[in-house]
């Protein structure tokens, strides 16, 4: 609020042009090679349109999101926007749908069968919708007997979170805490407790 | 789920014995065969064991305790299975880890899907938050619509064909065909009744009349939702001087 | 460029937020029922916004064009956004577009509400951008009430696919089957119909 910014230069204009007609996250990398810089340059150009349109109290906002820099509406715009679109996204998912989604974002890739085997029930048809909202994806086989599909979070998943990576999902660890008993202290251990996606999504 | 192998179960439980197709003997067993998957669980109706499991506690003059709920807990047990049979479902081998192999492992899972649940909840705050910021899909104007002329490069008519027919296609159907239906409807049973009635020189029958020819209670039942029917439609009168007494009926048309 | 603009209030912020996602120009009366205000008040609104644009050397321009108002690409950055498209050239389709052009294909003439009701989503976005390059076009409108428009594929669309004409389509008969599960079609054989027993389950 103290000073007002000096005006965006050459580059900052573009950045801003560039991301005003992607329709997806652009990666800091792809916006180097176009403006012909380093990412460096782009990233601390992408710090100060961030902050800009904070300042200014603008109507979008910069967020990075899966994998990828993306211009959005301000969240408190989205009262107006969602009625001028006519549709809106907040989908009232199931606590099926959530906890399934939860296991498959953790686990990934896993098998409709490891699924099931978390749950305790068959969850074909939750994962079906899942995919079919794009938030879950076919990402391969397993080598395993019969070769089950293995199912993975897809890149709207993350930008629908608001997250760069899968690695931001929160940790489970904390969330292991014992239900009512305390005499298996030592089987959380055998838990792993961390996203065991490394090898991405 | 556990509990058959437990010790302590006096072993006189379970003891009473079943007669079907594809088994005969005492029922104790046929959970054993069941959850061993030698029987296959779909070969077995619980109705069937339900009622002869009422039968013999009758028999016994009266419930106990332990083998009612060693009973509520082996239907549960065999229904959960045989719902995982009727849905859409993953490889074999799922009902074994229903029943949760050793403790540790089903005490390590509770403890997993405990954790998934409360990040479920975080998940749903996330995607709420998510859901108000719009991106942009509208693309860059016209005047650089020019520079897409390969944008159609790798859309084959077949790829075409694909996406339009994984929207078009009909919801999978479920194989019902071993789910016992109910033959009867009320629509028929009404026209019985109104047959019966309205023929009749008398214009007046007793409901024991009305379901003579019902051979199941099935029947009995759907006669009687037909004459409650024909009741609110005020098409018939409907008497019964005491309760558990014979039920009147008169046709008024 | 003397002098801070002070932060856009709430209704400057919904106003950014629409023009962003609007897919085409959105009249003064359109943004003033939005935002459940005047004219007068929106087109003060707007000015001010081209005006912070300007000052601010962003990377946007707001427009007056054909009956409203739309954001665009700062013509300073265009060489910059023509790479960023050509570089994007290599990127397939998007799903959105693929299944809104399937569905048109298949199904025309339709209206965008069976295109978003068939694809569960609002469409009219991908619809516009599909007849702005020339692939689908407006072929009528349709009988019932508020005679929507009725889309349709065009003769560029039929040559880009090499097609002769649109009956040379593949046939979606054989596709519309279920997608074959490896355990479905051997379940019947398994589970033998209980004969004798009305209440099988």
């Amino acid at each position: 609020m103290n000073g007002e910014a000096p005006p965006r230069d050459e580059m900052l204009r573009a950045l801003e042009a560039v991301l005003f007609v992607a329709a997806e996250p652009v990666s800091s990398t792809v916006l180097a090679q176009l403006l012909e810089t380093d990412r460096g340059a782009v990233e601390a150009s992408l710090a100060r349109l961030a902050e800009d349109y904070e300042r200014a109290g603008s109507g979008l906002v910069l967020r990075n999101v899966a994998g990828g820099w993306r211009l959005f509406s301000h969240p408190s715009a989205s009262p107006v926007v969602e009625r001028f679109i006519l549709s809106s996204r907040h989908t009232r998912l199931t606590k099926a749908a959530l906890e399934t989604m939860a296991i498959v974002a953790y686990k990934q890739p896993v098998t409709r069968h490891q699924v099931a085997a978390i749950r305790g029930v068959n969850s074909d048809g939750v994962l079906s919708a899942l995919v079919d909202r794009g938030l879950l994806e076919e990402v391969g086989r397993d080598e395993g007997p019969g070769r089950p599909l293995l199912f993975g979070t897809t890149p709207e998943f993350l930008e629908r979170l608001g997250l760069a990576s899968i690695g931001d999902l929160p940790s489970l660890a904390p969330l292991l805490e014992e239900p009512e008993r305390d005499d298996a202290s030592d089987v959380s251990e055998e838990i792993p407790i961390e996203p065991e996606s490394d090898d991405g999504a | 789920m556990s509990a058959m192998k437990e010790e302590g179960l006096s072993s006189r439980v379970g003891e009473f014995p079943v007669e079907l197709p594809v088994f005969n003997g005492p029922f104790r067993l046929l959970a054993e065969l069941l959850l061993d998957r030698t029987i296959d669980v779909c070969d077995v109706s619980v109705a069937r064991v339900t009622e002869r499991f009422l039968e013999h506690a009758e028999e016994a003059e009266g419930w106990s305790l332990e083998e009612a709920t060693w009973f509520l807990a082996i239907c549960a047990v065999l229904l959960e299975m045989k719902v995982g049979r009727l849905l859409p479902r993953p490889p074999r081998g799922e009902e074994e880890d229903l029943l949760g192999g050793s403790p540790d492992v089903a005490y390590a899972r509770s403890l997993e899907l405990a954790a998934f649940r409360r990040v479920g909840q975080w998940l749903r705050e996330a995607l709420a938050d998510g859901a108000r910021y719009h991106g942009r899909e509208a693309g860059p104007a016209e005047e650089f619509a020019h520079l897409y002329p390969d944008l159609m490069e790798r859309v084959t008519p077949e790829a075409l064909a694909e996406a339009a027919a994984a929207l078009l296609r009909p919801p999978p159907t479920l194989d019902l065909s071993h789910v016992a239906p109910i033959r009867v409807s009320v629509a028929d049973a009404l026209e019985t009744v109104v047959a019966q009635l309205s023929q009749g020189r008398k214009k007046t029958a007793r409901f024991r009349e009305l379901v003579s020819d019902c051979r199941e209670p099935i029947h009995v039942v759907v006669r009687f939702l037909a004459l409650l029917e024909l009741y609110k439609d005020g098409r018939v009168g409907l008497k019964q001087a005491k309760n558990f007494g014979e039920i009147e009926v008169k046709w008024k048309g």
